[in-house]
């Protein structure tokens, strides 16, 4: 539990344990890797959005000089059918297995048809030019709108509409509807002085990993079959690929390259089976890499999403109803993160009626995949903008209005459960007494606020502290490190033993060496993974205890342990950490610790974002000027790293608020598939993004860490839209707030 | 690890004793009809069991699927989870997060 | 194909290679000398994470031909600093925590580093200016651009 | 995949010998930032690339009595650091500077932007505005060509197999004369203009505009020359209403497309709206400002 101590090492600006490695350019990514006699895959992909695949016909790339193998769908074994559990959800194999190699259709332009392996990657393009597919080109459906029309063609024939009162009889585009709820909205809506309903649209947006995916895989029919690549969760890459390819979990060995990013969008497989196919009919280990462009056509962006959302409060500023639709567009395969969306929406708020109904909608475009808080930027930048001119109707300070309705410990949540304690109150009122609350707006400039909410997760875990003779340690972990969580766990575990973190090594470990380890996603690492190290170095500790008590022939009930050093309570002998690692072999064996365990007691991180701009009138262009994130952390292990994770999910959402869409041609292709046009932010587009770590102790983290990764993309859509329609004297209802788009606006009049 | 039972200050739990309280969100309401129920069965497999045999229109794939959170206290991945008499308990939706 | 044979000096040292002429310094550099600290995120010269020096000049090496380094002075990553001995910028990075993934550190190192060559004393708009095509997509630059302040301020106290 | 055959001349007269008897098409090489990525998407079995910057001059530049003699192939970082060039022409020297990145700007050049003839190409409004001229070299001699000339349509110039831009000539402006060139794009840096507008403005004692030249791009097939605009300007201290009046003619003689970088309605406003704030930075600096 979490009373407030003082730290020797937690709390502390370190330096990264993997930092001069990537300071230099020794750090080996995934596309770094090579093995001996290794082949190079490419893949073929669709330029129809919609369409059936007729035949294949890949004899003259498989008769081209230097190619040793082509794959397509049907080197799927097969059967590949249900869902797995690859860790923290469920996975439909079989749309898994469609999406990364198509079967009888086609269902989005960069949709995957075939795969070449050659002597080259030169090789490798020209072969696929030889494969000669037969399509019947089938209309398309590129809007969640379109899509949901009882005529829009049909994507899949065997999707019936899950969630009606009614079971459907004709197949749809909309995978699901859910509704949650609770009190009664109508009554609520009754007792308000003012509503306020609106209606929004947010674009897709993609995680935009500088890193494009990559993997090098050696398939061995008898042995071992080795995959090296870019991941987020490596036991789930092999997870998945064991049940893709029927290999079992033992003869599969997943070893995480470090990774260039992946913000959610690396939890899923797009390679890595192509790569064990072709790499199992030629024989020889097979490297893949993905272009920028087929990183942006065929990889998971984020859902575009349509909403409505209604909010009433009395003149007293009291909430008394939130409603709340929302249709999310999955891609071509069912599985947007619409739950998430439908359960976030209105989490920051105490309110008593509340309605929230929510579609996956499948449409002929690149299927999602996770990305920071799923779900919950479109759903809650609905409800924070309506919130936000509620304020304003009813003449109150939007952070007083908050205030007032704000989650708190005890607040009964949509989805469930009441919240154990959380900071939003905390993140509110340091929000208001900010320096950039409290300054004022230059003219012609505008100012946002948004709250988000974003739950954080637990699950599996499983380190090992391994000591040494000379006394320094490893610890072997599980978590594909993104931002510096080899930083935290070496701190934590310095912490816990009481020495010098450059004595400890921290380790991120390969499918073999431990038991299953949960994704790197969810916010859960520094939590969950925070955990399992604090256990494994506090057994550690017992272990070092015993041994000095056996050889001072005392109980260990009678040693003290602190900072490294084991003293004799009974006498006056002491003997260290380094020491007892030295004699271990003759005192009973070497000293380890280990804990796999499965986490739970995450706590949500609520975050408070404060956004100033200038637009320019005659061209619509928008200038963030002034910018601060503030979240509660529980508990920050290492300061620097929970701000970069606070300025870079703050840097995402503006991108997606400012600049960042996808454009589709009339065919359905992808018009802007790469950095030119899919425009992230720049060094040059920003100020400093000001932060402020708020610390409201998680009491289920031995340190009261609660996960800071996500909820810091969620205010930003918010904070930024209502400053632009701030600084312009509108109501913007559609992001990404591109010039063109604000520029009409303010020509609207 | 950390108990996941304890008192909860909400004053229908006040009357009852040695039954743990079953809650259902919107998205299961529409296959239970209501919005909680009480169990004597402890064990999360049995406590699935049992509502499954309630509610015939309740699917124990879907239930296995999801998470709980017992007294506010979430746990991804229940199988085994053992919950108190005097606990009140959630289905939700499983979160992965990105 | 025929390849082409280049002489060339990458980090002071003379290195030959064959190539074919349609591959970029980028290919040459990742999978002919095995400098695999130069990045490839596009190919496009959008994002900066191969960048490298040509002639003492800033550029993406996807965007230069193999046999353009023939006769000409390569600079990478490699060849600024060491793991036991840190170029400043490379330690300011680290104490700033100017870096999550790392993908684009090496180009953003090399980058910084041209800069202060030219500028001992940049603004901050200038050095944002300067960074703009080094794409960071994880720390929203803030700490990147600190750290490169810094690294200049040491450096011209140093000097 | 392309195969490329690479020649690097080190006279002009070798690098059009080269051209002109290629039996593959042949494309010159100055920076690269635009050819390297056409070369890989190119669906050309074999292409020769000659690069140019091994010939003596092609990376220079001289300005004799504010009269500029450039190699086309100057990287862009040598070009905006010359103060010399900067003082005479501050509108084409940040046209320049606006081309891509630090790192793109160490590589591209002032002729290979306009020999690519996008049209979004910062440059070529810019050079427009200043009466720039080009100078080729062909197998049969030389001949110099207007800019506005030179570029004739979507990635088209006007020479012929075998010729090369082996300089160009901007005349020295008269006194009280100076350029400007702005650009609209979303973010800050790397994007491809959306609209762009060269203004040059020469202006008498008083202050009042006796010529000018206006050149707007991305909003048509190539950068175009806006008579009107200039007149609208002509005469006037260019006042409000005048600038307003550029402004309308440059909107009016736009005809563009919406593409993902912007809409129809939107570069013909915009277009305008630059014109007329490049227009005011021009006379700002031709008033000694």
């Amino acid at each position: 539990m979490s009373e407030a101590r003082d730290f020797k090492y937690i709390g502390q600006r370190t330096i990264r344990p993997d930092g001069a490695d990537k300071v230099t350019g020794r750090a080996n990514y995934a596309a770094d890797f090579a093995l001996p006699g290794m082949i190079w895959g490419k893949i073929l992909r669709s330029p129809h959005a919609h369409a059936k695949v007729l035949s294949i016909d890949t004899s003259k790339a498989e008769a081209y000089p230097g190619v040793f193998a082509v794959a397509t769908h049907a080197d799927f074994p097969g059967g590949e059918g249900g869902s797995i559990e690859a860790g923290e959800s469920a996975v439909n194999l079989k749309d898994l297995s469609r999406n990364i190699l198509a079967d009888d259709k086609v269902l989005y332009a960069g949709h995957a048809v075939a795969a070449v392996a050659a002597v080259s990657e030169r090789v490798a393009e020209e072969a696929l030019e030889l494969i000669e597919v037969s399509y019947e080109v089938l209309p398309h459906v590129m809007e969640i709108e379109d899509a949901m029309q009882a005529d829009a063609p049909v994507l899949h024939e065997d999707m019936f509409t899950k969630g009606l009162d009614e079971e459907p009889d004709k197949p749809s585009n909309v995978a699901t509807r859910t509704e949650l709820k609770m009190g009664d909205v109508e009554a609520g809506f009754a007792e308000a002085d003012v509503i306020v309903e609106r209606e929004f649209k947010v674009s897709r947006a993609h995680q935009g990993y500088i890193e494009p995916h990559a993997c090098t895989v050696r398939y061995d029919e008898d042995g071992q079959s080795l995959i090296w690549c870019s991941t987020q969760g490596h036991f789930d890459v092999r997870a998945l690929n064991s049940q893709l390819l029927g290999i079992e979990l033992s003869r599969l060995k997943v070893i995480p390259a470090e990774i260039g990013g992946g913000f959610g969008g690396k939890t899923t497989v797009y390679l890595e089976p192509i790569a064990l196919i072709l790499s199992r009919k030629s024989g020889k280990p097979v490297k893949m890499v993905m272009d920028r462009d087929e990183v942006f056509m065929a990889t998971g962006p984020t859902s575009a999403a349509n909403l409505k959302a209604k909010v009433g409060a009395k003149k007293d500023g009291t909430i008394t109803a939130m409603q709340g639709w929302m249709a999310y567009d999955a891609g071509a395969f069912a599985g947007s993160p619409m739950m998430p969306g439908v359960m976030t929406m209105f989490t920051p708020y105490d309110c008593p009626n509340v309605l929230v109904e929510g579609y996956d909608v499948v449409l002929n475009r690149s299927k999602t995949a996770a990305y920071r808080a799923p779900g919950a930027p479109q759903s809650e930048f609905a409800a924070e903008m309506v919130v936000n001119e509620v304020a304003e109707k009813l003449g109150m300070d939007p952070i007083d209005l908050r205030l007032q309705n704000a989650a708190k410990e005890g607040t009964q949540t949509i989805y469930g459960p009441k919240l154990k304690r959380v900071g939003l109150v905390e993140c509110l009122e340091a929000a208001k007494n900010s320096p950039h609350y409290q300054s004022a707006l230059a003219e012609g400039q505008g100012r946002g606020i948004a709250a988000g909410f974003w739950f954080n997760i637990g699950g599996s875990s499983s380190v090992t502290v391994n000591m040494h003779s000379d006394g320094t340690g490893s610890i072997i972990e599980g978590s594909p490190d993104i931002g510096g969580s080899r930083a935290s766990m070496q701190m934590m575990v310095a912490e816990v033993l009481g020495i010098p973190l450059d004595r400890l090594k921290p380790i991120v470990a390969d499918t073999d060496t431990l038991p299953y380890n949960g994704t790197t996603g969810g916010s859960r690492t520094t939590f969950a993974t925070g955990m399992a190290v604090i256990e494994a170095a506090e057994k550690v500790v017992e272990q070092v205890k015993a041994r000095a008590a056996a050889l001072w022939n005392v109980t260990a009930e009678q040693v003290e342990y602190a900072d490294g050093v084991v003293r004799n309570l009974a006498g006056e002998e002491s003997i260290s950490l380094a020491e007892v690692c030295k004699s271990a072999a003759q005192t009973g064996g070497e000293i380890s610790g280990s804990a796999n365990i499965n986490a739970r007691g995450a706590g949500p991180s609520f975050a408070v974002h404060l956004c100033d701009v200038e637009v320019d009138q005659e061209t619509g262009k928008v200038d963030v000027t002034r910018y601060t994130a503030i979240q509660d952390a529980g508990k920050a292990i290492h300061p620097g790293y929970v701000e970069g994770q606070y300025q870079g999910g703050a840097v995402q959402g503006i991108g997606w608020a400012l600049n960042e869409e996808y454009v589709y041609n009339d065919k359905g292709q992808v018009d802007n598939a790469g950095f030119l046009d899919y425009r992230v932010p720049l060094a040059s587009d920003l100020p400093m993004i000001d932060t402020i770590v708020v610390e409201v102790p998680n009491a289920f983290h031995p340190y009261g860490v609660r996960g800071v990764g996500e909820s810091g993309i969620i205010p930003p859509l918010g904070a930024v839209g209502w400053a632009v329609g701030n600084a312009i004297d509108r109501k913007v209802e559609e992001l990404p707030c591109s010039p063109p788009r604000v520029l009409s606006m303010i020509q609207s009049g | 690890m950390f108990a996941a039972t304890g008192a909860v200050d909400d004053p229908v739990r006040l009357i009852r004793t040695a039954m743990a309280i079953v809650c259902f969100s919107g998205e299961l309401l529409p296959f239970t009809g209501e919005e909680r129920t009480e169990t004597e069965a402890s064990a999360f497999r049995d406590i699935v069991a049992e509502l499954v045999q309630r509610y015939d229109r309740l699917d124990e794939e879907k239930l296995m699927g999801m998470a709980i959170a017992i007294d506010g206290v979430i746990v991804h991945t229940p199988l085994l989870e053992v919950i108190g008499p005097d606990s009140e308990l959630h289905f939700l939706h499983r979160i992965s997060g990105g | 194909m025929a390849k082409t044979h280049v002489t060339s000096t990458v980090n002071g040292e003379a290195v030959e290679f064959l190539c074919e002429p349609g591959d970029t310094l980028l290919d040459v550099l990742r999978n002919d000398l095995q400098l695999t600290g130069t990045k490839e995120g596009c190919g496009s010269g959008d994002c900066g994470a191969c960048s490298v020096m040509l002639n003492d000049r800033l550029v993406c090496a996807c965007l230069v031909l193999g046999v353009e380094a023939e006769g000409a002075k390569i600079g990478t990553i490699e060849g600024i600093g060491s793991n036991d001995r840190l170029h400043v910028l490379q330690e300011k990075f680290l104490e700033h925590a100017a870096l999550q993934c790392g993908i684009c550190t090496p180009g953003l190192i090399v980058a910084a580093k041209a800069l202060l060559d030219e500028n001992p004393n940049p603004t901050e708009e200038e050095t944002r200016y300067w960074l703009a095509g080094n794409l960071c997509r994880c720390t929203g630059y803030d700490k990147i651009i600190r750290a490169v302040m810094d690294a200049a301020e040491t450096m011209r106290e140093s000097a | 995949m392309v195969s490329v055959v690479y020649e690097a001349p080190d006279t002009v007269e070798s690098a059009v010998s080269i051209l002109a008897d290629s039996a593959i098409p042949a494309y010159v090489l100055a920076g690269g930032t635009d050819l390297i990525i056409q070369t890989r998407a190119s669906k050309d079995a074999e292409r020769l690339v000659v690069d140019v910057k091994k010939i003596p001059g092609m990376c220079d530049a001289t300005i004799h009595d504010g009269a500029l003699e450039l190699g086309p192939s100057m990287p862009c970082a040598a070009f905006t650091a010359r103060d010399d060039i900067k003082a005479v022409f501050p509108g084409l020297v940040e046209a320049a500077y606006l081309i891509g990145s630090t790192q793109v700007q160490g590589r591209c050049s002032v002729g290979g932007n306009l020999c690519n003839a996008s049209p979004a190409a910062d440059t070529i409004p810019a050079l427009i505005a200043n009466g720039a001229e080009c100078v080729i070299q062909g197998p049969d001699g030389e001949r110099t060509v207007a800019v506005e000339d030179f570029v004739t349509g979507v990635g088209q110039n006007c020479m012929e197999k075998g010729e090369l831009l082996k300089q160009i000539l901007i005349p020295a402006p008269a006194p009280r004369t100076a350029d400007a060139y702005l650009r609209f794009i979303p973010r800050t840096e790397m994007d491809i203009a959306v609209a762009g507008a060269g203004v040059s403005v020469t202006l008498d004692e008083s202050g009042v505009c006796t010529a000018a030249r206006v050149a707007i791009g991305a909003v048509a097939p190539t950068a175009i020359l806006v008579p009107a605009a200039a007149e609208a300007l002509v005469g006037t201290s260019l006042d409000d209403a005048a600038l307003a009046a550029a402004a309308t003619a440059a909107s009016e003689a736009s005809s563009p497309i919406t593409d993902r970088r912007g809409t129809v309605e939107f570069r013909r406003h915009v277009v305008g709206v630059l014109v007329k704030r490049a227009a005011k930075i021009a006379a700002d600096r031709a008033g000694g400002n």
